[in-house]
């Protein structure tokens, strides 16, 4: 079995002679189980191309193979039944209930009743929305993150291999769309589908791609790689621009807290004695001692001004650690905790809470230089 | 091709006729059109605001496009005689729907920001109406007026059924002679006149259009 | 509904000159005559320019049908020539709209059949068959009631009857009686009678043969066209037979062969029908006129005239205008 | 009762109400105006002639068969046509139907009921082709607007879920269009009913013939009586067709 599982061989696609081709002699694999995102300018054909792929458009020239099969004249119907397909408008049937939205194309392909009622069910679930109360309502009831969320498991419904999605959170607000970006990550590792998703936005691209195309005008592929790769070594002037200036900044959401060295402060464990802890900070060059509770839990920034300032027990002076970070979360995460942190650090525990080490802007900057 | 010379001759043989039907058949229009365009726009005006009232007027307009034509045309006779009158009537009740319907549709598409704004400059109710209410929702208003004028110029060629002239005479005396000679010639020219009429208080009304609506919303 | 009840409010209204109007009804009788005969011996001047009706203004109106149109221009033009200022509002509609106008004094005078004046302007049962009574009756009781004078009596008959169809002829072997064509009718239960709308509950329409012939026509037999209609349908055999006039232009155009009648459809001479105030303003020559210019109109001329402007399409008016000049009543 | 203006906008609940109340208030109200004419009016030996209980039965009939059998036709026609027109490929005579069939409106029924009859002959045949050829306009117009005005990310959704064309038409754009359809249909069925009113001029039959009789006969109660009888016919139909469009639009609009 071949790791490609969409091939596309040479497509082109132009609306009458004289007009540019919006697609030009294209050849594109996705591989089987990633998330490959289409990307580019508004026009560049990205949508062209993933609507050649279940043949809304037909190529003018070019083959395609799914799976090894050459589908470029298979029955367009039949091969759409077997592909996912989400955009942005969602287009749900408002004159059809949400189950039987779900429902359409197991119907299509002929499924028993119990069948298709006990998956409407289990995609509800999935989607996290309570089919108790969904199922029989209608799509005009919904809001657009819901109405969204059914998209997605009516793509999903009669489990296809392949999953096409066209801007599917471009028109929702930015909280939710955030929202709804976590979460299908998190389907999208159990699921392991083979999923092509077009976007204009390179910062969803960055978030949610295995790899990324940049696509520019004719849906040429500018460069296809990982999103570190594409970020840390752009192909050309074009993919530049087109990741902005904010292109490093881009990068931590692509690297784990795990990915850098951390900086061990000097700790002092509850309880303690202010003789000790004075000593301690003065040997540090951290000029900062981070107190733990007896499980090693991070519980208060210390210094020397706030140790003399008060008479109060240790336990009460400095400041609270409200945030910590854990080694899965990303750099951007990182830099948000310490750019709000007083003391321009901040602490990583374990999934127990137990304390790590601690990330410092210093060892941030290291590691973007060292990629740059 | 023959029977179109022979049309044309019989019309240019009768201009004094089609001359009396044309204008008879344009007065109904024009009189219904102003009265039943004042009537509605005033209903409209009136009932904006209060949704049932809007509804109702609607539907009560909506009914008398329900009854036939010659019902309404007949019905009446009795009260008011033959002729003129009872013609006015049913084609004045025919003219409501479509402007007051495109009457409350136009008001009720107008941005709430924009009539806010005019309040919050300090206009009167009134002035809010006549300046800023009116000229936003004149197109839709207008375009009101041209369904109705289409419907009117239609269907006042029964207007001859109760005495009442207009083109429909050609109709109805061609109907009466077949098949001497001239007498499908006359039912023709009745039929196309309303057409030709009609193409023509089209022009009139576009005409209209482009000479009272505001340039920042044609 | 309540369009009679307008009606009587406006003779009310001219009742003021009942009895004067009926003794002027009375004294022109044996006028006309006398101005008739004068009529048509005066040759050599136009007869009609020999009254004098100027600083009149009359409306002369008439019903919608080629005949009607004919005799409404013939009035205008005969008035015209008498000096008088004339309005002319022929071809207004049907004969509701007529009278009407004439009541509401829209129109001064038009021309109307005696037996429509009786049974449908009067409502009166069982008409007379006998012109000598029927007119005189006609004339007395819509005077007394309405103040509406009638004036005169031409000599055609313009009475409702029956035509039938060449294939109906044919297997006739020949015209019609009224009786013959109902016993057809039984006898051929998919045969077809054409009438107009009213025409079966005129008082004066299928009744009168039905009663006649003892036999009634079932409504299954009853086809129901507009008046014109009649005759093409007639003449292609879609209708055995059609309710016609009898003086109308298209029986022989289109081949149709009249029923025989003989005498159950009521009399349809004509007469002038003038509200009385109007009248008043200058009887005798009114009277000199109208009778003048329907002395010579027998039912063959008057198919004649018609057949001009119905068969030839000629214009009413001028017809007008010819006949009567060739009758000499006017230059 | 040329209601060829298009109502394509989803009714709010309230018109939706007070379409299916106003409808019947009117025809009760004309019913009661008849049967008083019919009760307290003196009509004489002609009224009651014209208004004869056999006449007026075959009248009714006819004027159903007329309005119902050319109401047919025209759904029978239109339907297809409208959606023929709005497939792929005939752009221009969609955008020329849409502009053309507005002028239509002013075309006289009467004039065309003529015109029919001087090809075909008298008849109800003629009648029946004359009134879906003018009623013709409102179901085509309406079936090509309805069809138009389906979300077009709904059908790109279908396509690419693997309806074929025909089932998205039948189980997507139909249903979506059926509201816009039967507002046609159901014009064209008032004008129907309402202008075979007509039918009587050339043989059709029909209600007409009394309401012309008593015209020439000059008898005000029959003509009231004829025509409350025609207005009521209609508004049976028109109060019949709001319910089907009540009933047959698709929950969830």
């Amino acid at each position: 079995m071949s790791n490609v599982l969409i091939r596309l061989e040479n497509v082109s696609k132009s609306y009458g002679a004289g007009s540019e081709p919006a697609v030009r002699n294209l050849t594109l694999e996705v591989m089987r189980g990633e998330v490959l995102v289409l990307v580019g300018p508004s026009g560049c054909g990205k949508s062209t191309t993933l609507r050649l792929i279940n043949r809304l458009i037909e190529p003018t020239s070019g083959r395609m193979f799914i799976d090894g099969e050459d589908v470029t004249d298979a029955n367009p119907s039949e091969l759409r039944r077997k592909i996912g397909y989400v955009i942005q408008q969602v287009g749900l049937f408002p004159h059809r209930t949400i189950a039987e939205n779900i429902a359409t194309v197991p119907m299509l392909l002929g499924w028993k009743k119990d069948k298709i009622a006990a998956r409407v069910d289990e995609l509800l679930e999935l989607v996290s929305m309570d089919p108790e109360i969904y199922r029989d309502r209608y799509p005009k009831e919904l809001s657009g993150g819901q109405a969204q969320r059914i998209g997605v498991a009516r793509a999903l419904a009669a489990d296809p291999d392949v999953l096409l999605m066209d801007e599917p959170f471009g028109a929702i607000d930015p909280i939710t769309r955030d929202r709804l970006q976590n979460e299908f990550l998190r389907l999208q590792q159990e699921l392991k589908k083979t999923i092509v998703f077009v976007t204009h936005d390179i910062d969803e691209a960055i978030k949610m791609g295995n790899r990324i195309a940049i696509l520019r005008e004719g849906s040429e592929i500018a460069q296809l790689d990982t999103p570190e790769a594409i970020l840390s070594h752009p192909a050309d002037e074009f993919v530049e621009s087109f990741l902005g200036s904010g292109a490093i900044l881009k990068g931590l959401t692509l690297k784990k807290v795990s990915d850098i060295e951390l900086h061990q402060v000097p700790t002092l464990t509850s309880p303690v004695m202010r003789e000790d802890a004075l000593k301690t900070l003065q040997e540090s060059v951290d000029q900062v001692a981070l107190l733990l509770d007896a499980n090693g839990k991070p519980l208060r920034w210390i210094d020397e001004r706030a140790l003399n300032r008060t008479t109060q027990p240790i336990e009460k002076s400095g400041r609270p650690v409200t945030v910590d970070l854990q080694p899965e979360d990303t750099l951007q995460d990182a830099l948000t905790v310490m750019l709000q942190s007083s003391v321009g650090m901040a602490c990583v525990t374990d999934r127990k809470g137990k304390y790590l080490g601690c990330t410092t802007i210093e060892s941030l900057a290291k590691l973007i230089m060292s990629d740059g | 091709m023959d029977f179109l010379l022979r049309l044309i001759e019989f019309a240019l043989s009768r201009q004094e006729q089609v001359a009396e039907g044309l204008v008879q058949h344009a007065w109904y229009v024009i009189t219904v059109l102003v009265t039943a365009g004042l009537f509605a726009i005033v209903t409209g005006v009136v009932t904006r605001r209060n949704l049932l009232a809007k509804e109702l007027a609607l539907a009560i307009a909506s009914v008398f496009l329900t009854i036939p034509s010659l019902a309404l045309f007949v019905i009446f006779i009795p009260l008011v005689g033959l002729g003129f009158a009872p013609s006015f009537i049913a084609l004045f009740l025919y003219s409501l729907l479509p402007i007051l319907r495109n009457t409350i549709t136009g008001l009720d598409g107008i941005d709430p920001g924009v009539l806010d704004a005019a309040k919050g400059m300090g206009l009167s109710p009134l002035q809010v109406l006549i300046k800023v209410e009116l000229p936003l929702a004149w197109p839709v208003i207008l375009a009101g007026v041209r369904v109705s004028s289409m419907l009117t110029v239609g269907i006042a060629s029964i207007a001859t059924l109760v005495a009442g002239g207009g083109l429909g005479d050609f109709i109805k005396s061609g109907l009466a002679r077949l098949p001497l000679p001239n007498s499908l010639e006359s039912i023709w020219l009745g039929t196309l006149l309303c057409l030709v009429l009609a193409l023509a208080i089209d022009l009139i009304l576009q005409a209209l259009r482009a000479a009272t609506i505001s340039k920042g919303i044609r | 509904m309540k369009m009679r009840k307008t009606f009587s409010l406006l003779a009310i209204g001219a009742i003021s000159g009942l009895v004067l109007a009926g003794c002027a009804a009375a004294e022109t009788e044996p006028e006309t005559e006398t101005s008739a005969a004068t009529g048509t011996d005066a040759v050599e001047t136009s007869v009609i320019g020999a009254y004098d009706l100027s600083g009149i203004e009359i409306a002369v109106g008439s019903k919608d049908f080629d005949e009607q149109l004919i005799l409404g221009e013939i009035l205008v033009a005969a008035f015209e020539e008498a000096g008088a200022t004339v309005d002319n509002k022929v071809d207004l509609g049907g004969t509701s709209v007529a009278r009407a106008a004439l009541e509401s004094g829209d129109i001064d005078i038009y021309m109307e059949y005696n037996g429509t004046g009786w049974a449908v302007h009067l409502g009166q049962d069982d008409p007379s068959f006998d012109p000598e009574v029927l007119t005189p009756g006609v004339r007395e009781l819509d005077l007394a009631e309405n103040g509406i004078v009638w004036i005169g009596r031409s000599p055609f008959n313009n009475t409702y009857g029956f035509a039938s169809s060449p294939a109906a002829t044919e297997a006739n072997g020949g015209a019609f009686t009224l009786t013959s064509m109902m016993e057809y009718t039984q006898a051929n239960p998919d045969a077809i009678v054409c009438m107009e709308s009213e025409f079966p509950s005129r008082p004066d329409g299928l009744i009168l043969t039905e009663n006649h012939s003892g036999i009634t026509l079932p409504d299954s037999q009853q086809l129901i066209l507009d008046t014109g209609i009649i005759y093409t349908e007639t003449a292609n055999d879609n209708c055995d037979f059609g309710e016609v006039y009898t003086t109308d232009g298209r029986i022989p155009a289109l081949g149709l062969t009249l029923v025989e009648d003989p005498g159950v459809n009521i009399l349809y001479n004509v007469s002038g029908t003038m509200g009385q105030d109007k009248y008043n303003e200058a009887p005798e020559a009114f009277d000199a006129i109208i009778n003048a210019i329907l002395a010579p109109l027998t039912n063959v001329r008057m198919a004649e005239l018609n057949g001009f402007v119905s068969a030839e399409g000629q214009d009413a008016g001028v017809v007008a205008k010819e006949y009567l000049v060739a009758e000499g009543l006017i230059d | 009762m040329t209601t060829a203006n298009i109502n394509t906008k989803t009714r709010s609940p309230l018109s939706e109400r007070l379409d299916l109340i106003i409808s019947p208030i009117f025809a009760v109200a004309l019913a009661i105006l008849g049967i008083a004419v019919w009760v307290y009016s003196d009509l004489d030996k002609i009224t009651i002639a014209i208004l004869s209980p056999e006449k007026i039965q075959r009248q009714l009939g006819e004027t159903l068969i007329l309005g119902l059998t050319s109401s047919l036709l025209v759904i029978l026609i239109s339907v297809p046509v409208g959606i023929l027109v709005t497939r792929k490929g005939y752009p221009r005579l969609k955008s020329l139907l849409v502009n053309t069939l507005g002028l239509g409106q002013a075309l006289p029924a009467y004039g065309l009921i003529v015109i029919f009859f001087s090809f075909m002959g008298s008849g109800i045949v003629t009648v029946i082709l004359a009134l879906a050829a003018f009623s013709l306009l409102p179901v085509l117009r309406n079936t090509i607007v309805g069809l138009e005005q389906v979300d077009k990310s709904v059908i790109d959704a279908a396509r690419g879920m693997g309806l074929t064309a025909r089932q998205i038409l039948l189980k997507i754009e139909l249903p979506l269009a059926v509201e816009v359809i039967l507002a046609g249909i159901r014009t064209a069925v008032v004008i129907n009913v309402g202008f075979s009113a007509l039918a009587f001029l050339v043989g059709g039959g029909g209600l007409g013939e009394t309401i012309n009789s008593g015209l020439k006969l000059d008898r005000g109660p029959a003509i009231l009586i004829g025509a409350v009888m025609v207005a009521i016919l209609a508004l049976v139909f028109d109060f019949l067709s709001a319910l089907a469009q009540k009933y047959l639009k698709p929950k969830g609009l």
